[in-house]
Protein backbone atom coordinates (compact mmCIF):
# COMPACT_ATOMS: atom_id res chain seq x y z
CA UNK A 1 0.00 0.00 0.00
CA UNK A 2 3.21 2.46 -0.33
CA UNK A 3 2.81 2.37 -4.06
CA UNK A 4 1.68 5.70 -5.91
CA UNK A 5 -1.53 7.08 -4.12
CA UNK A 6 -2.38 9.67 -6.81
CA UNK A 7 -3.76 10.27 -10.28
CA UNK A 8 -5.64 12.08 -12.71
CA UNK A 9 -8.50 12.55 -15.23
CA UNK A 10 -9.68 14.72 -17.61
CA UNK A 11 -13.42 15.38 -17.94
CA UNK A 12 -14.39 16.33 -21.83
CA UNK A 13 -18.03 15.35 -21.68
CA UNK A 14 -20.65 12.72 -19.67
CA UNK A 15 -19.03 9.73 -20.90
CA UNK A 16 -16.12 10.32 -18.74
CA UNK A 17 -17.83 10.46 -15.90
CA UNK A 18 -17.94 6.62 -16.04
CA UNK A 19 -13.93 7.26 -15.94
CA UNK A 20 -14.41 9.13 -13.22
CA UNK A 21 -16.23 6.72 -11.81
CA UNK A 22 -14.20 3.68 -12.18
CA UNK A 23 -11.28 5.61 -11.19
CA UNK A 24 -12.32 6.92 -8.10
CA UNK A 25 -13.82 3.34 -6.88
CA UNK A 26 -9.93 1.38 -7.53
CA UNK A 27 -8.49 4.70 -5.72
CA UNK A 28 -11.03 4.50 -2.57
CA UNK A 29 -10.52 0.76 -2.29
CA UNK A 30 -6.72 0.94 -2.31
CA UNK A 31 -6.81 3.16 0.15
CA UNK A 32 -8.49 0.93 2.37
CA UNK A 33 -12.26 2.03 2.35
CA UNK A 34 -15.22 -0.55 2.90
CA UNK A 35 -18.34 -1.00 0.55
CA UNK A 36 -20.58 1.83 1.80
CA UNK A 37 -17.83 4.64 2.20
CA UNK A 38 -16.63 3.51 -1.43
CA UNK A 39 -20.36 3.89 -2.41
CA UNK A 40 -20.14 7.38 -0.83
CA UNK A 41 -17.06 8.37 -2.49
CA UNK A 42 -17.87 7.17 -5.64
CA UNK A 43 -21.72 8.94 -5.57
CA UNK A 44 -19.97 12.10 -4.67
CA UNK A 45 -17.66 12.13 -7.55
CA UNK A 46 -20.17 11.53 -9.97
CA UNK A 47 -22.54 14.60 -8.96
CA UNK A 48 -19.14 16.81 -9.31
CA UNK A 49 -18.10 15.78 -12.49
CA UNK A 50 -21.25 15.81 -14.15
CA UNK A 51 -21.38 19.39 -12.41
CA UNK A 52 -18.19 19.98 -14.31
CA UNK A 53 -20.27 18.69 -17.68
CA UNK A 54 -22.96 20.80 -17.33
CA UNK A 55 -21.60 24.14 -16.06
CA UNK A 56 -18.10 24.45 -17.04
CA UNK A 57 -18.10 21.62 -20.06
CA UNK A 58 -14.91 20.46 -19.38
CA UNK A 59 -12.36 20.26 -16.30
CA UNK A 60 -10.07 17.69 -14.46
CA UNK A 61 -10.48 15.76 -11.32
CA UNK A 62 -7.36 15.17 -8.97
CA UNK A 63 -7.21 12.95 -6.10
CA UNK A 64 -5.06 11.92 -3.70
CA UNK A 65 -4.46 9.68 -0.89
CA UNK A 66 -4.06 11.33 2.62
CA UNK A 67 -1.58 9.83 4.83
CA UNK A 68 -1.52 10.07 8.77
CA UNK A 69 1.58 8.83 10.32
CA UNK A 70 2.22 7.06 7.09
CA UNK A 71 -0.37 5.24 7.08
CA UNK A 72 -3.53 5.78 4.65
CA UNK A 73 -5.99 7.95 6.11
CA UNK A 74 -7.91 8.71 3.49
CA UNK A 75 -8.81 10.36 0.41
CA UNK A 76 -8.80 14.11 -1.08
CA UNK A 77 -10.47 14.92 -4.28
CA UNK A 78 -10.41 18.00 -6.21
CA UNK A 79 -12.22 19.07 -8.97
CA UNK A 80 -10.94 22.17 -10.79
CA UNK A 81 -12.99 23.54 -14.03
CA UNK A 82 -12.61 27.00 -15.81
CA UNK A 83 -16.18 27.65 -16.21
CA UNK A 84 -18.10 30.31 -15.62
CA UNK A 85 -17.67 30.03 -11.22
CA UNK A 86 -20.50 29.97 -8.64
CA UNK A 87 -21.75 33.36 -8.03
CA UNK A 88 -23.65 32.42 -4.71
CA UNK A 89 -22.18 29.70 -3.10
CA UNK A 90 -24.43 29.88 0.24
CA UNK A 91 -27.18 29.55 -2.88
CA UNK A 92 -25.96 26.95 -4.18
CA UNK A 93 -25.13 24.51 -1.38
CA UNK A 94 -29.16 24.94 -0.38
CA UNK A 95 -30.75 21.69 -0.84
CA UNK A 96 -32.91 21.78 -3.77
CA UNK A 97 -31.17 25.34 -5.69
CA UNK A 98 -30.44 24.46 -9.14
CA UNK A 99 -30.12 27.02 -11.80
CA UNK A 100 -30.41 24.29 -14.61
CA UNK A 101 -34.03 21.98 -13.73
CA UNK A 102 -31.76 19.72 -12.06
CA UNK A 103 -32.54 18.08 -8.29
CA UNK A 104 -30.22 20.61 -6.61
CA UNK A 105 -28.77 18.05 -4.32
CA UNK A 106 -25.32 17.47 -5.92
CA UNK A 107 -23.61 19.87 -3.92
CA UNK A 108 -24.97 19.57 -0.65
CA UNK A 109 -25.29 15.78 -1.13
CA UNK A 110 -21.47 15.27 -2.13
CA UNK A 111 -20.63 17.03 1.32
CA UNK A 112 -22.76 15.24 3.48
CA UNK A 113 -21.20 11.84 1.73
CA UNK A 114 -17.66 12.94 2.44
CA UNK A 115 -17.48 14.95 5.32
CA UNK A 116 -15.35 17.82 4.21
CA UNK A 117 -16.16 20.14 1.08
CA UNK A 118 -14.43 23.43 -0.24
CA UNK A 119 -15.19 25.67 -3.03
CA UNK A 120 -13.27 28.53 -4.88
CA UNK A 121 -14.75 29.96 -7.22
CA UNK A 122 -14.39 33.30 -9.52
CA UNK A 123 -17.08 34.40 -11.55
CA UNK A 124 -15.92 34.45 -15.44
CA UNK A 125 -12.60 32.59 -14.03
CA UNK A 126 -13.81 29.03 -12.82
CA UNK A 127 -14.65 26.34 -9.76
CA UNK A 128 -12.09 24.29 -7.58
CA UNK A 129 -14.16 21.85 -5.50
CA UNK A 130 -11.61 19.48 -3.35
CA UNK A 131 -13.86 17.09 -0.83
CA UNK A 132 -12.51 14.61 1.60
CA UNK A 133 -13.43 12.11 3.61
CA UNK A 134 -11.23 9.86 6.53
CA UNK A 135 -10.96 6.11 7.02
CA UNK A 136 -12.72 5.72 10.44
CA UNK A 137 -10.73 5.41 13.64
CA UNK A 138 -12.23 2.21 14.38
CA UNK B 1 -21.52 -0.60 -21.12
CA UNK B 2 -23.23 0.17 -23.90
CA UNK B 3 -26.93 0.98 -24.33
CA UNK B 4 -27.23 -1.88 -26.83
CA UNK B 5 -26.56 -4.43 -23.88
CA UNK B 6 -30.18 -4.00 -22.15
CA UNK B 7 -32.01 -6.58 -22.36
CA UNK B 8 -35.44 -6.47 -22.30
CA UNK B 9 -37.37 -9.70 -20.95
CA UNK B 10 -41.14 -10.61 -21.10
CA UNK B 11 -42.23 -12.52 -18.04
CA UNK B 12 -46.41 -13.10 -18.63
CA UNK B 13 -47.41 -9.50 -19.35
CA UNK B 14 -44.29 -8.01 -16.99
CA UNK B 15 -41.36 -6.22 -18.83
CA UNK B 16 -38.20 -7.25 -16.64
CA UNK B 17 -35.30 -5.38 -17.62
CA UNK B 18 -31.63 -5.71 -15.74
CA UNK B 19 -30.09 -2.73 -15.45
CA UNK B 20 -25.74 -2.87 -16.38
CA UNK B 21 -23.42 -2.43 -13.11
CA UNK B 22 -21.95 0.79 -14.58
CA UNK B 23 -24.58 2.77 -17.12
CA UNK B 24 -23.67 6.26 -18.72
CA UNK B 25 -26.13 8.88 -18.86
CA UNK B 26 -26.64 8.26 -22.58
CA UNK B 27 -27.11 4.56 -21.53
CA UNK B 28 -29.41 5.38 -18.83
CA UNK B 29 -31.50 7.56 -21.12
CA UNK B 30 -31.70 4.99 -23.81
CA UNK B 31 -33.00 2.58 -21.46
CA UNK B 32 -35.97 5.20 -20.34
CA UNK B 33 -37.08 5.08 -23.95
CA UNK B 34 -36.36 1.46 -24.52
CA UNK B 35 -38.89 0.20 -21.53
CA UNK B 36 -41.64 2.68 -22.32
CA UNK B 37 -41.52 1.99 -26.35
CA UNK B 38 -41.59 -1.99 -24.75
CA UNK B 39 -44.38 -1.29 -22.45
CA UNK B 40 -46.08 -0.23 -25.48
CA UNK B 41 -45.65 -2.89 -28.27
CA UNK B 42 -46.23 -5.34 -25.64
CA UNK B 43 -48.84 -3.89 -23.77
CA UNK B 44 -47.42 -4.73 -20.33
CA UNK B 45 -48.84 -4.02 -17.50
CA UNK B 46 -45.59 -3.67 -15.47
CA UNK B 47 -42.25 -3.23 -15.23
CA UNK B 48 -39.47 -4.43 -13.36
CA UNK B 49 -36.00 -2.66 -12.93
CA UNK B 50 -33.18 -5.08 -11.39
CA UNK B 51 -30.80 -2.93 -10.19
CA UNK B 52 -29.18 -5.13 -7.89
CA UNK B 53 -26.00 -4.88 -9.94
CA UNK B 54 -25.92 -1.56 -9.76
CA UNK B 55 -23.03 0.29 -7.80
CA UNK B 56 -23.49 3.64 -8.12
CA UNK B 57 -27.14 6.02 -8.13
CA UNK B 58 -26.74 9.60 -8.37
CA UNK B 59 -28.97 12.12 -8.78
CA UNK B 60 -29.33 12.21 -12.45
CA UNK B 61 -29.90 8.17 -11.98
CA UNK B 62 -32.47 8.46 -9.20
CA UNK B 63 -34.64 10.92 -11.43
CA UNK B 64 -34.26 9.07 -14.09
CA UNK B 65 -36.15 6.00 -12.14
CA UNK B 66 -38.45 8.41 -10.86
CA UNK B 67 -39.53 9.47 -14.06
CA UNK B 68 -39.55 6.80 -15.88
CA UNK B 69 -42.26 5.10 -13.23
CA UNK B 70 -44.48 8.12 -13.75
CA UNK B 71 -44.04 7.54 -17.26
CA UNK B 72 -45.15 3.62 -17.06
CA UNK B 73 -47.75 5.07 -14.40
CA UNK B 74 -49.44 7.35 -17.00
CA UNK B 75 -49.58 4.74 -19.26
CA UNK B 76 -51.55 2.51 -17.08
CA UNK B 77 -48.52 0.35 -15.61
CA UNK B 78 -47.02 -0.31 -12.30
CA UNK B 79 -42.74 -0.19 -11.86
CA UNK B 80 -40.91 -2.00 -9.03
CA UNK B 81 -37.31 -1.54 -8.49
CA UNK B 82 -35.83 -5.06 -7.40
CA UNK B 83 -32.92 -5.49 -5.74
CA UNK B 84 -30.87 -2.51 -4.70
CA UNK B 85 -27.59 -2.79 -2.76
CA UNK B 86 -27.81 -2.09 0.97
CA UNK B 87 -24.83 0.51 0.11
CA UNK B 88 -26.29 2.27 -2.54
CA UNK B 89 -29.68 2.32 0.01
CA UNK B 90 -27.65 4.15 2.79
CA UNK B 91 -25.76 6.62 -0.11
CA UNK B 92 -29.39 6.99 -1.82
CA UNK B 93 -31.00 8.01 2.00
CA UNK B 94 -28.44 10.81 2.31
CA UNK B 95 -27.77 12.59 -0.88
CA UNK B 96 -31.44 13.00 -0.12
CA UNK B 97 -32.94 11.53 -2.97
CA UNK B 98 -36.49 9.25 -3.30
CA UNK B 99 -37.04 7.22 -6.12
CA UNK B 100 -40.59 9.19 -5.93
CA UNK B 101 -43.44 6.88 -5.48
CA UNK B 102 -41.48 3.44 -7.08
CA UNK B 103 -42.37 0.73 -5.03
CA UNK B 104 -39.63 -1.80 -4.17
CA UNK B 105 -39.25 -5.33 -3.79
CA UNK B 106 -35.65 -7.19 -2.01
CA UNK B 107 -35.22 -8.96 -5.52
CA UNK B 108 -36.70 -10.17 -9.01
CA UNK B 109 -38.59 -12.90 -7.39
CA UNK B 110 -40.43 -10.99 -4.47
CA UNK B 111 -41.33 -7.82 -7.35
CA UNK B 112 -42.81 -10.15 -10.03
CA UNK B 113 -44.62 -11.55 -7.24
CA UNK B 114 -45.81 -8.29 -6.57
CA UNK B 115 -47.04 -7.10 -9.66
CA UNK B 116 -49.15 -10.59 -10.62
CA UNK B 117 -50.75 -10.11 -6.97
CA UNK B 118 -51.41 -6.82 -7.54
CA UNK B 119 -53.00 -7.80 -11.04
CA UNK B 120 -54.78 -10.71 -9.30
CA UNK B 121 -56.07 -8.21 -6.99
CA UNK B 122 -57.24 -6.05 -9.99
CA UNK B 123 -59.01 -9.14 -11.70
CA UNK B 124 -61.20 -10.37 -8.87
CA UNK C 1 -21.80 0.65 24.83
CA UNK C 2 -20.03 -0.55 21.77
CA UNK C 3 -21.06 -1.19 18.73
CA UNK C 4 -19.75 -4.70 18.99
CA UNK C 5 -22.18 -5.49 21.08
CA UNK C 6 -25.26 -5.25 18.67
CA UNK C 7 -26.41 -8.35 17.63
CA UNK C 8 -28.04 -9.30 14.45
CA UNK C 9 -30.48 -12.15 15.18
CA UNK C 10 -32.59 -13.82 12.02
CA UNK C 11 -36.18 -15.24 12.64
CA UNK C 12 -37.39 -16.93 9.41
CA UNK C 13 -36.63 -14.31 6.53
CA UNK C 14 -37.00 -11.27 9.23
CA UNK C 15 -33.91 -9.48 11.01
CA UNK C 16 -34.36 -8.83 14.84
CA UNK C 17 -31.79 -5.88 15.99
CA UNK C 18 -31.39 -5.38 19.93
CA UNK C 19 -30.42 -1.98 20.14
CA UNK C 20 -28.46 -0.97 23.21
CA UNK C 21 -29.75 1.18 26.68
CA UNK C 22 -27.82 3.96 25.80
CA UNK C 23 -26.09 4.32 22.50
CA UNK C 24 -23.50 6.76 21.69
CA UNK C 25 -23.86 8.79 18.12
CA UNK C 26 -21.40 6.08 16.34
CA UNK C 27 -22.95 3.70 17.86
CA UNK C 28 -26.24 4.48 15.96
CA UNK C 29 -24.14 4.94 12.91
CA UNK C 30 -22.34 1.85 12.68
CA UNK C 31 -26.00 0.02 13.70
CA UNK C 32 -27.60 1.49 10.76
CA UNK C 33 -25.07 0.45 8.30
CA UNK C 34 -24.74 -3.45 9.58
CA UNK C 35 -28.60 -3.11 10.11
CA UNK C 36 -28.22 -2.73 5.80
CA UNK C 37 -25.99 -5.05 5.17
CA UNK C 38 -27.36 -7.09 7.29
CA UNK C 39 -30.34 -6.85 4.99
CA UNK C 40 -29.04 -8.28 1.96
CA UNK C 41 -26.67 -10.52 2.37
CA UNK C 42 -29.54 -12.81 4.77
CA UNK C 43 -32.20 -11.36 2.12
CA UNK C 44 -33.99 -10.38 4.27
CA UNK C 45 -37.73 -9.12 3.87
CA UNK C 46 -37.95 -7.50 7.37
CA UNK C 47 -36.26 -5.76 10.44
CA UNK C 48 -37.78 -5.79 13.60
CA UNK C 49 -35.72 -2.79 15.83
CA UNK C 50 -36.02 -3.92 19.73
CA UNK C 51 -35.83 -0.77 21.67
CA UNK C 52 -37.57 -1.93 25.05
CA UNK C 53 -34.30 -1.12 26.98
CA UNK C 54 -33.68 2.61 25.46
CA UNK C 55 -34.34 5.26 27.75
CA UNK C 56 -33.56 8.18 25.49
CA UNK C 57 -34.81 8.75 22.07
CA UNK C 58 -33.08 12.23 21.12
CA UNK C 59 -33.47 13.85 17.46
CA UNK C 60 -30.37 12.43 16.11
CA UNK C 61 -31.66 8.96 17.76
CA UNK C 62 -35.23 9.49 15.87
CA UNK C 63 -33.68 10.59 12.51
CA UNK C 64 -31.35 7.53 12.81
CA UNK C 65 -34.17 5.04 12.67
CA UNK C 66 -36.42 7.11 10.52
CA UNK C 67 -33.69 7.21 7.81
CA UNK C 68 -32.93 3.48 8.62
CA UNK C 69 -36.26 2.78 8.25
CA UNK C 70 -36.61 4.57 4.67
CA UNK C 71 -33.15 2.74 3.38
CA UNK C 72 -34.93 -0.37 4.21
CA UNK C 73 -37.66 0.12 2.18
CA UNK C 74 -35.53 1.27 -1.10
CA UNK C 75 -34.62 -2.33 -0.79
CA UNK C 76 -37.83 -3.17 -0.67
CA UNK C 77 -38.18 -4.40 2.85
CA UNK C 78 -40.36 -3.48 5.71
CA UNK C 79 -39.56 -2.01 9.43
CA UNK C 80 -41.16 -2.27 12.81
CA UNK C 81 -40.09 -0.67 15.36
CA UNK C 82 -40.84 -2.48 18.81
CA UNK C 83 -41.31 -1.98 22.55
CA UNK C 84 -41.20 1.86 22.67
CA UNK C 85 -41.44 2.94 26.56
CA UNK C 86 -44.06 4.94 27.30
CA UNK C 87 -41.65 7.58 29.03
CA UNK C 88 -40.00 7.90 25.71
CA UNK C 89 -43.20 7.73 23.66
CA UNK C 90 -44.12 10.88 25.65
CA UNK C 91 -40.99 12.68 25.18
CA UNK C 92 -40.68 12.49 21.60
CA UNK C 93 -43.80 13.86 21.00
CA UNK C 94 -43.26 16.57 22.69
CA UNK C 95 -40.14 16.88 21.23
CA UNK C 96 -42.20 16.79 18.01
CA UNK C 97 -40.50 14.20 16.46
CA UNK C 98 -42.07 11.79 14.14
CA UNK C 99 -40.34 8.33 13.00
CA UNK C 100 -41.12 9.19 9.17
CA UNK C 101 -43.92 6.61 8.32
CA UNK C 102 -42.17 3.62 10.03
CA UNK C 103 -44.72 1.43 11.92
CA UNK C 104 -44.44 0.69 15.35
CA UNK C 105 -45.10 -2.17 18.18
CA UNK C 106 -45.86 -2.79 21.72
CA UNK C 107 -43.12 -5.59 21.69
CA UNK C 108 -41.07 -7.80 19.36
CA UNK C 109 -43.60 -10.72 19.40
CA UNK C 110 -46.00 -8.09 17.82
CA UNK C 111 -43.81 -6.98 15.25
CA UNK C 112 -42.93 -10.19 13.92
CA UNK C 113 -46.35 -10.99 13.30
CA UNK C 114 -46.83 -7.53 11.51
CA UNK C 115 -43.92 -8.62 9.06
CA UNK C 116 -45.74 -12.39 8.79
CA UNK C 117 -49.01 -11.07 8.22
CA UNK C 118 -47.79 -8.95 5.71
CA UNK C 119 -45.84 -11.71 3.84
CA UNK C 120 -48.58 -13.90 3.93
CA UNK C 121 -51.03 -11.23 2.64
CA UNK C 122 -48.76 -11.02 -0.63
CA UNK C 123 -48.11 -14.63 -0.92
CA UNK C 124 -52.16 -15.35 -0.91
CA UNK D 1 -31.00 14.22 49.88
CA UNK D 2 -29.32 17.01 51.93
CA UNK D 3 -25.50 15.89 50.18
CA UNK D 4 -24.10 17.82 47.07
CA UNK D 5 -26.84 18.48 44.78
CA UNK D 6 -24.71 20.26 41.82
CA UNK D 7 -22.32 19.24 39.50
CA UNK D 8 -20.16 19.56 36.28
CA UNK D 9 -18.95 17.48 33.51
CA UNK D 10 -16.84 18.67 30.33
CA UNK D 11 -18.05 17.95 26.60
CA UNK D 12 -15.53 17.57 24.18
CA UNK D 13 -16.84 15.50 21.99
CA UNK D 14 -19.84 13.75 20.61
CA UNK D 15 -18.50 10.49 22.93
CA UNK D 16 -19.01 12.75 26.14
CA UNK D 17 -22.87 13.08 25.53
CA UNK D 18 -23.42 9.63 27.08
CA UNK D 19 -21.57 10.83 30.22
CA UNK D 20 -24.13 13.79 29.94
CA UNK D 21 -26.79 11.86 29.82
CA UNK D 22 -25.74 9.42 32.33
CA UNK D 23 -24.44 12.11 34.55
CA UNK D 24 -28.39 13.84 34.64
CA UNK D 25 -30.27 10.83 34.89
CA UNK D 26 -28.62 10.01 38.15
CA UNK D 27 -29.41 13.66 39.44
CA UNK D 28 -32.96 13.98 37.97
CA UNK D 29 -33.52 11.25 39.94
CA UNK D 30 -32.09 11.61 43.85
CA UNK D 31 -33.50 15.20 43.32
CA UNK D 32 -36.94 13.08 43.19
CA UNK D 33 -38.36 13.36 39.36
CA UNK D 34 -40.09 10.46 38.30
CA UNK D 35 -39.26 8.06 35.20
CA UNK D 36 -41.06 10.39 32.59
CA UNK D 37 -39.76 14.01 33.74
CA UNK D 38 -36.36 12.25 33.69
CA UNK D 39 -36.83 11.13 30.05
CA UNK D 40 -37.74 14.74 29.21
CA UNK D 41 -34.85 16.07 30.88
CA UNK D 42 -32.39 13.75 29.82
CA UNK D 43 -33.71 13.78 26.56
CA UNK D 44 -33.36 17.70 26.51
CA UNK D 45 -29.84 17.81 27.69
CA UNK D 46 -28.78 15.13 24.70
CA UNK D 47 -30.26 17.87 22.48
CA UNK D 48 -28.11 20.46 24.08
CA UNK D 49 -24.99 18.45 24.48
CA UNK D 50 -25.21 17.77 20.85
CA UNK D 51 -25.69 21.39 19.93
CA UNK D 52 -22.58 22.39 21.91
CA UNK D 53 -20.11 19.56 19.75
CA UNK D 54 -21.68 20.39 16.41
CA UNK D 55 -21.39 24.28 17.23
CA UNK D 56 -19.15 25.04 19.07
CA UNK D 57 -16.91 21.81 19.23
CA UNK D 58 -16.44 21.62 22.93
CA UNK D 59 -18.16 23.19 26.05
CA UNK D 60 -18.94 22.37 29.51
CA UNK D 61 -22.25 21.53 31.55
CA UNK D 62 -22.70 22.68 35.07
CA UNK D 63 -26.53 21.23 37.17
CA UNK D 64 -27.35 21.69 40.32
CA UNK D 65 -30.50 21.04 42.16
CA UNK D 66 -33.03 24.06 42.82
CA UNK D 67 -34.69 24.04 46.75
CA UNK D 68 -38.05 25.58 47.98
CA UNK D 69 -38.08 25.73 51.78
CA UNK D 70 -34.73 23.71 51.98
CA UNK D 71 -36.29 21.28 50.40
CA UNK D 72 -35.41 19.74 46.89
CA UNK D 73 -37.80 21.57 44.25
CA UNK D 74 -36.25 20.99 40.68
CA UNK D 75 -33.02 21.04 38.72
CA UNK D 76 -31.07 23.36 36.85
CA UNK D 77 -28.85 23.10 34.13
CA UNK D 78 -26.25 25.31 31.92
CA UNK D 79 -24.41 24.19 28.90
CA UNK D 80 -21.20 26.90 28.33
CA UNK D 81 -19.46 27.14 25.35
CA UNK D 82 -17.18 29.45 23.52
CA UNK D 83 -18.56 28.90 20.01
CA UNK D 84 -19.47 31.20 17.26
CA UNK D 85 -22.79 32.27 19.12
CA UNK D 86 -26.73 32.25 17.34
CA UNK D 87 -27.42 35.04 15.59
CA UNK D 88 -30.94 35.34 15.81
CA UNK D 89 -31.69 33.86 19.07
CA UNK D 90 -35.57 34.02 17.54
CA UNK D 91 -34.95 32.04 14.30
CA UNK D 92 -33.02 29.50 16.46
CA UNK D 93 -35.71 28.56 18.82
CA UNK D 94 -38.21 28.21 15.64
CA UNK D 95 -39.37 24.58 15.03
CA UNK D 96 -36.92 23.26 11.87
CA UNK D 97 -35.04 26.09 11.86
CA UNK D 98 -31.05 24.58 11.16
CA UNK D 99 -27.90 25.66 10.00
CA UNK D 100 -26.87 22.26 9.92
CA UNK D 101 -29.20 19.37 7.96
CA UNK D 102 -30.57 18.63 11.15
CA UNK D 103 -34.13 18.48 12.29
CA UNK D 104 -34.27 21.55 13.93
CA UNK D 105 -35.92 20.36 17.24
CA UNK D 106 -33.51 20.63 19.29
CA UNK D 107 -33.72 24.16 21.21
CA UNK D 108 -37.63 24.35 21.36
CA UNK D 109 -37.76 20.95 21.70
CA UNK D 110 -35.95 21.45 25.15
CA UNK D 111 -37.76 24.20 25.90
CA UNK D 112 -40.95 22.21 25.48
CA UNK D 113 -39.30 19.31 27.52
CA UNK D 114 -37.67 21.36 30.77
CA UNK D 115 -40.39 24.43 30.96
CA UNK D 116 -37.86 27.11 31.36
CA UNK D 117 -34.81 28.03 29.14
CA UNK D 118 -32.75 31.15 29.04
CA UNK D 119 -30.26 31.68 25.92
CA UNK D 120 -27.17 34.39 26.47
CA UNK D 121 -25.23 34.73 23.58
CA UNK D 122 -22.55 36.87 21.94
CA UNK D 123 -21.49 36.01 18.45
CA UNK D 124 -17.78 35.51 18.01
CA UNK D 125 -17.89 34.73 22.01
CA UNK D 126 -20.18 31.95 22.72
CA UNK D 127 -22.93 30.75 23.81
CA UNK D 128 -24.58 29.96 27.36
CA UNK D 129 -28.12 28.20 27.82
CA UNK D 130 -29.81 27.50 31.17
CA UNK D 131 -32.74 25.11 31.32
CA UNK D 132 -34.82 24.47 34.54
CA UNK D 133 -37.46 22.02 35.42
CA UNK D 134 -39.45 21.85 38.78
CA UNK D 135 -40.64 18.87 40.64
CA UNK D 136 -44.31 19.16 40.70
CA UNK D 137 -46.30 20.55 43.60
CA UNK D 138 -48.32 17.10 43.68
N1 LIG E 1 -18.68 23.55 -11.39
C1 LIG E 1 -19.67 24.46 -11.38
N2 LIG E 1 -19.56 25.62 -12.08
C2 LIG E 1 -20.55 26.55 -12.06
N3 LIG E 1 -21.70 26.41 -11.35
C3 LIG E 1 -21.87 25.28 -10.64
C4 LIG E 1 -20.88 24.26 -10.61
N4 LIG E 1 -21.34 23.26 -9.80
C5 LIG E 1 -22.55 23.65 -9.36
N5 LIG E 1 -22.88 24.87 -9.86
C6 LIG E 1 -24.12 25.66 -9.57
O1 LIG E 1 -24.67 25.19 -8.34
C7 LIG E 1 -26.02 24.76 -8.52
C8 LIG E 1 -26.35 23.63 -7.56
O2 LIG E 1 -25.62 22.47 -7.90
P1 LIG E 1 -26.11 21.04 -7.40
O3 LIG E 1 -26.41 21.11 -5.94
O4 LIG E 1 -25.10 20.02 -7.83
O5 LIG E 1 -27.50 20.81 -8.16
P2 LIG E 1 -27.86 20.61 -9.70
O6 LIG E 1 -26.59 20.28 -10.44
O7 LIG E 1 -28.88 19.52 -9.70
O8 LIG E 1 -28.45 21.93 -10.13
C9 LIG E 1 -26.11 24.39 -9.98
O9 LIG E 1 -27.44 24.45 -10.47
C10 LIG E 1 -25.20 25.45 -10.61
O10 LIG E 1 -25.86 26.68 -10.78
N1 LIG F 1 -24.40 26.15 21.17
C1 LIG F 1 -24.67 26.71 19.98
N2 LIG F 1 -23.78 27.56 19.39
C2 LIG F 1 -24.04 28.13 18.19
N3 LIG F 1 -25.18 27.91 17.49
C3 LIG F 1 -26.12 27.09 18.02
C4 LIG F 1 -25.91 26.45 19.27
N4 LIG F 1 -27.02 25.70 19.54
C5 LIG F 1 -27.85 25.88 18.49
N5 LIG F 1 -27.33 26.72 17.58
C6 LIG F 1 -27.97 27.18 16.32
O1 LIG F 1 -29.36 27.03 16.41
C7 LIG F 1 -29.88 26.21 15.37
C8 LIG F 1 -31.08 25.40 15.84
O2 LIG F 1 -30.68 24.45 16.82
P1 LIG F 1 -31.61 23.18 17.10
O3 LIG F 1 -33.02 23.66 17.29
O4 LIG F 1 -31.02 22.43 18.24
O5 LIG F 1 -31.60 22.35 15.78
P2 LIG F 1 -30.41 21.54 15.00
O6 LIG F 1 -29.29 21.33 15.98
O7 LIG F 1 -31.07 20.27 14.56
O8 LIG F 1 -30.02 22.43 13.86
C9 LIG F 1 -28.70 25.36 14.95
O9 LIG F 1 -28.82 24.87 13.63
C10 LIG F 1 -27.53 26.35 15.13
O10 LIG F 1 -27.42 27.21 14.02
Amino acid sequence: MTDCHDGQININGESDIVSVRKTTREAARSIGFGVTDVTRIVTAVSELARNVCLYAGTGVMRWRGLLSHSKPAGIEITFEDHGPGIPDVDQAMRQGFTTSGGLGMGLPGAERLMGEMEIQTEQGKGTTITVRKWLRAI
Amino acid sequence: MSADSISVIRVHDVLLITVPPDPDDETIAVLQEKVLLAMQRFEAKGLVLDISTVETVDSYFARTIAETSSMVALMGGNTVIAGMQASVAITVTQLGLTLGNTRTALDVDRALGMLQTAGLRRIQ
